[in-house]
């Protein structure tokens, strides 16, 4: 009898190995550079925490969160544009405030609207960690710490679906972008 | 023979197992009470059913099928 | 659904063609072939554990038939030198050695299916809502055992060819959704040479078409709202609860139903006969009624593999036979509840299956006397109301499958009495524009469907009353129509352009 | 025998019901959005074409090709979409060819900055390919252009597409099953009204200027196409504001054009007589009316200098006689549009061709 046990043992052991090696997916994220219409860094998977948050004069402005509540908070912009592209696709609204863009697209299936880009402008408004247009490099690192990816000088901090990109030209910071990655 | 008809008669009281054939007077034993007929039989004639002989009715229509049955068995 | 897809269809086409066409003894290992290759696309990890499957159970049933015919040799050469005693202990002795190989092959094929479904658990962290696929790769398991059991009754003669056993496996018909069919009925069918008989293979198309409308217009459609119901389960109890359960048996029996459908086409349009799963189970008077109607196949194998051997068995004959009955019920549909999932719900619905049995086979000679006594218990209005009850019953019960979550779905049946919401249940229609989840006119095409999936079960019909060719072709236009598939599952986002 | 006749007869009766249900199904893109009707507006015409101008709406809504004719006796068509992708240009040219050579092709490189669909591609698609006639070019560009959930049977049978549209039926889908009626005139979408362009965005500078590989090697096909069929091929580029054309993209375009001995016309810097003030209906995305006119008559010339293939036909009795009638549909959709501009302010009914000649 031993000997039966011994090899229906063996063969099991043999079957869970099989089963054991399934095909496992591999993730291809294919690392596509998309222009600046759409977002620029390529799509992490989303990570669980919540999107990237700026504060403009106390309005908290959450990438992809909905527009109307931080509009009513941020009372009128200085200057407006309502791009309907050349095609069926919805309408892309930009704003502009002091020091700051912001970029909120409707689309046209009727889901929910939501915030897309905040763009800062110039030096009068901050991040909240501290940094703004014009300072050294090195406050990026002693700000954010080490970044999730860099391309000619831009420099990105993915957090949830969103990512922070930061650009220097000459050790100095030129351009501060938070955007919402709706594509992926 | 007889004792197998005594048994059936026992089981069941109103049923004439000398003429009845399933096939012609329709099914009688039902899935449940084939248990019980089956276990009295093999405990009386000291044989053993192999299980597969439930599933299909053949065996069972009519007493002589049953005897016929049993006899096979015990000269195993 | 593997079967819904242009490549399945136009591979069975190209498989039909080449079935009927190459020299006759190419059949069979054509369709060896093509189920091979379908079942790879389970897996290669399925497709693996299968193979070891049968070639160990291949193994084993070739020893056991060699020490079977070792004994009866032996009995035969020594017929009159032993008494029958020495001749009884002698088989019984050789009875023990090849239940040994049979209990050792039962052992390693449900270790290796335990593996691959653990395996499968694991990558695969989201349920699959659709209970078919959930059961799919362990269909072969059932044939397999069953041939092994049969092998070691004696009840059929043990197969030589270890690939003609391999094809009575993994059909590919019934490879993934059944029925579980049983060697002796479909080997010969599955393995002589066959010319095209026409009549069949007409008939065999219009099963599968009957089977796609079945599931891709009423079957998915009814998904879509499952899903939706079954998204926020607290939110809707009772009258929503309860019609709930009523979608999810229609959903299952047009899912499930017409997979099969398509399963049985396939294998009549390959000129072989393969058992019926369902005859129209709605129309069960009692729950054993029901069980002969609904998964016909499951339900005779556990009968004729479970139930039979261990009311009969040896360690069961001390209790009396009332006892051994009840047991033996209780120990089949639990493992007819485990066979499912290794899953409290589906626990908790075997053995809610055995209790109910167990109750009516107590109560059978007491209902007996009863229709003696009363003879309008014969009428028509006594049927229907029994047919209504065991519907009703046998939703219930087959709640368990729907959420998962045992506990939630007894506050479910609680919140019938405590919160029916009778109002809230009738208003929620004029409110909504969308009805869980369904347009108001999906729901019109689900309840015509469902009307003609269950009212016209034409194939029980003679040959003559069959249905014209056109209507045929009307169903298939139907299928293409109001099929739920490909991307147009979302339609509502697509045109909108604002001025 | 009785058997197989049933069986035939049910296949017949198959075939002309799918095909009906099909034709019912199909979006006819006869009023929104009637831009899906472009690709088909071809087949209308008269397939004898010096100029065919290809691009997204950077060009069915910017060129005039009866002002081309009128006032330079280049007889033009142009095959456009919304959003349409350098590979759908190239589907286009290569369908066009199936039917005519022309001696020169104007195409808009503006939609070499997306490597990908901007957004859902899949209506971009369908938009396209819907209206192309089907062939062995058609469907390879198909297999090209698709997004990955869409399967290439839907293209050839677009019942299973559009099969769930038997819930938004309406009038327009029983009135146009066999006939459709124009939407633009050659391909151009007229627009009288005017939207004067506000504040814009500064744009953003972009971490990387390349293009994608996809969009970079349709123009190369496109490149080899027009060379071997002996066509010119000009690039052009229109004068919108949104989305930003970015220097350094262009310059690859500058540069492309002059490795290969291709004109180059790029409107923004070429031309100062566009007013984004005037000239706009939607903000300064596409051109009106009378930014299409002045464009045309600022592009027409340098054409002339430039695709020395493209000649004044004026005078030829066919081509006269076929462009007069073009002429007064084009003036007869003007003038109900201004109506209808001056009665509310803005163009909405007139906007259908068919609303204008009616």
């Amino acid at each position: 009898m031993k000997k039966i046990t011994a090899l229906v043992l063996a063969a099991a052991l043999l079957g869970i190995t099989l089963a054991a090696c399934g095909d496992t997916t591999t993730t291809n994220n294919d690392d596509n550079d998309v222009t600046r219409t759409t977002q620029v860094a390529p799509t992490p998977a989303p990570t669980g925490e919540a999107n990237h948050t700026f504060m403009f004069n106390n309005v908290e402005i959450t990438m992809g969160a909905l527009p109307d509540p931080v509009l009513a908070a941020l009372g009128p912009a200085l200057d407006e544009m309502r791009e309907p592209n050349c095609a069926i696709e919805g309408e892309d609204v930009t704003l502009r405030f002091p020091g700051m863009i912001l970029n909120l697209t409707y689309p046209a299936d009727g889901t929910a609207p939501f915030i897309v880009s905040v763009s800062l402008i110039d030096d009068s408004v901050g991040t909240p960690e501290g940094l703004y247009i014009g300072a050294p490099a090195a406050d990026i690192a002693r700000l954010y710490g080490q970044y999730d990816r860099e391309v000619n000088g831009f420099y990105y901090f993915n957090q949830g679906r969103s990512t922070l990109e930061i650009a220097v030209r000459d050790g100095v910071v030129v351009q501060i972008i938070y955007q919402y990655l709706f594509l992926d | 023979m007889d004792k197998l008809l005594e048994l059936l008669n026992e089981l069941y009281p109103d049923v004439d197992f000398a003429t009845y054939d399933a096939r012609t007077d329709g099914p009688l034993i039902q899935s449940l009470e084939m248990v019980e007929l089956i276990t009295e039989i093999e405990q009386r004639f000291d044989i053993e059913f192999p299980p597969s002989v439930m599933g299909d009715p053949e065996h069972f229509y009519s007493a002589a099928a049953i005897w016929a049955l049993i006899e096979r068995l015990e000269d195993e | 659904m593997t079967f819904i897809s242009p490549w399945f269809l136009g591979g069975l086409c190209v498989l039909f063609v080449l079935y009927y066409t190459l020299p006759k003894r190419a059949q069979w290992p054509l369709l060896l072939l093509a189920s091979l290759g379908f079942y790879a696309l389970a897996g290669w990890a399925a497709l693996a554990a299968m193979l070891v499957t049968v070639a160990a159970s291949y193994g084993i049933a070739m020893h056991m038939s060699k020490l079977k015919i070792a004994q009866k040799a032996h009995v035969a050469q020594h017929r009159d030198s032993m008494t029958r005693d020495e001749r009884k202990a002698y088989n019984a002795a050789q009875k023990r050695r090849q239940r040994g190989w049979l209990i050792a092959g039962l052992l390693f094929n449900f270790s290796l299916l335990a593996a691959v479904k653990i395996g499968e658990a694991l990558a695969r962290i989201d349920i699959i809502p659709s209970m078919i696929f959930f059961v799919g790769i362990s269909y072969y398991m059932f044939r397999i055992c069953g041939y092994l059991i049969d092998v070691f009754w004696g009840k059929i003669e043990v197969q030589r060819n270890p690939l003609k056993l391999a094809l009575f496996t993994i059909f590919f018909p019934y490879a993934m959704i059944g029925p579980i069919s049983r060697y002796h009925n479909v080997a010969d069918a599955l393995l002589n040479e066959k010319r095209i008989d026409w009549a069949l293979f007409g008939r065999g198309l219009q099963r599968m078409i009957w089977g796609f409308f079945k599931v891709m217009v009423v079957g998915f459609r009814l998904l879509l709202s499952i899903n939706h119901l079954r998204a926020t389960p607290g939110e809707y109890s009772g009258m929503f609860a309860f019609f709930t359960m009523l979608v999810w048996g229609a959903y299952l029996y047009a899912d499930f139903s017409g997979a099969i459908d398509i399963s049985i086409g396939i294998a009549m349009c390959f000129g072989i006969r393969v058992e019926e799963n369902f005859i129209s189970p709605f129309r069960a008077r009692d729950i054993f009624d029901y069980w002969r109607r609904w998964h016909i196949t499951m339900g005779t194998w556990f009968r004729d593999y479970v139930f039979y051997p261990l009311s009969v068995a040896k360690f069961m004959q001390k209790w009396p036979t009332r006892v051994k009955i009840h047991i033996a019920t209780a120990v089949t549909w639990f493992t007819t509840g485990i066979w499912h999932g290794v899953a409290w719900n589906f626990i908790v619905w075997g053995l809610s299956n055995g209790v109910v049995i167990m109750i009516s086979q107590e109560l059978k000679p007491l209902y007996e006397r009863f229709n003696k006594r009363f003879s309008f218990t014969k009428t028509k209005v006594y049927t229907c109301f029994a047919i209504v009850r065991t519907f009703l019953l046998l939703t219930l019960i087959r709640a368990f499958d729907i959420y998962f979550d045992v506990p939630l779905t007894f506050r479910h049946f609680a919140s019938f009495i405590t919160n029916p919401q009778f109002g809230a249940f009738f208003r929620y229609f004029g409110e909504h524009e969308v009805w869980f989840g369904l347009a108001p006119l999906e729901w019109l095409v689900a309840a015509l469907g469902i009307a003609v999936m269950i009212a016209v079960p034409w194939f029980r019909k003679e040959e003559k009353r069959r249905p014209p060719a056109i209507f045929w072709a009307a169903l298939v236009l139907v299928i293409f129509i109001f099929g739920m598939y490909g991307l147009g599952f979302d339609m509502q986002d697509f045109f909108y352009m604002q001025f | 025998m009785k058997r197989i006749l049933s069986i035939l007869l049910a296949f017949v009766f198959f075939c002309t019901a799918f095909w009906a249900v099909q034709r019912l199904l199909m979006p006819k893109y006869m009023s929104n959005p009637f831009e899906g009707a472009l690709t088909a507006e071809y087949y209308r015409s008269n397939f004898a074409h010096d100029l065919i101008i290809i691009g997204s709406c950077e060009v069915y809504s910017n060129i005039s090709p009866v002002v081309l004719w009128e006032e330079y006796g280049i007889p033009a068509f142009i095959r456009g979409n919304p959003q349409q992708l350098m590979w759908h240009s190239r589907a286009m040219l290569e369908d066009t060819l199936r039917h005519e050579t022309p001696r020169a092709v104007l195409l808009s490189i503006q939609a070499l900055m997306y490597p990908t669909p901007p957004h859902d591609g899949e209506p971009y698609n369908r938009m396209v390919f819907d209206g192309m006639r089907l062939s062995l070019p058609m469907l390879r560009n198909v297999r090209e252009s698709m997004t990955p959930e869409e399967s290439m049977l839907s293209y050839v049978f677009p019942l299973l597409r559009f099969h769930s549209r038997w819930q938004e039926l309406n009038h327009e889908d029983l009135q146009f099953f066999w006939r459709r009626d124009p939407v633009s005139i050659n391909g151009f979408v007229m627009r009288a009204d005017v939207l004067p362009s506000g504040w814009i965005p500064p744009p953003a500078m972009l971490p990387d200027y390349s293009f994608g590989q996809q969009a970079i090697d349709a123009l190369y096909d496109m490149l080899a196409i027009t060379q071997e069929h002996g066509i010119e091929l000009i690039l052009f580029k229109a004068p919108s504001l949104l989305p930003h054309w970015h220097n350094e993209w262009d310059a690859w375009v500058v540069d492309f054009a002059e490795q290969h001995g291709l004109p180059y016309f790029n409107a923004i810097t070429s031309t100062d007589t566009i007013d984004h003030q005037y000239h706009t209906f939607n903000g300064g995305l596409n051109l009106n009316l009378a930014g299409a006119e002045r464009l045309t008559r600022y592009l027409a010339p340098w054409l002339m200098d430039n695709a020395p293939s493209l000649t004044d036909r004026r005078g030829e009795p066919a081509l006269d006689a076929h462009w007069q009638q073009l002429a007064t549909q084009y003036r007869a959709w003007q003038a109900a549009q201004e109506a209808e501009i001056a009665e509310t302010g803005r163009v909405y009914h007139s906007i259908l061709l068919r609303n204008a000649l009616s």
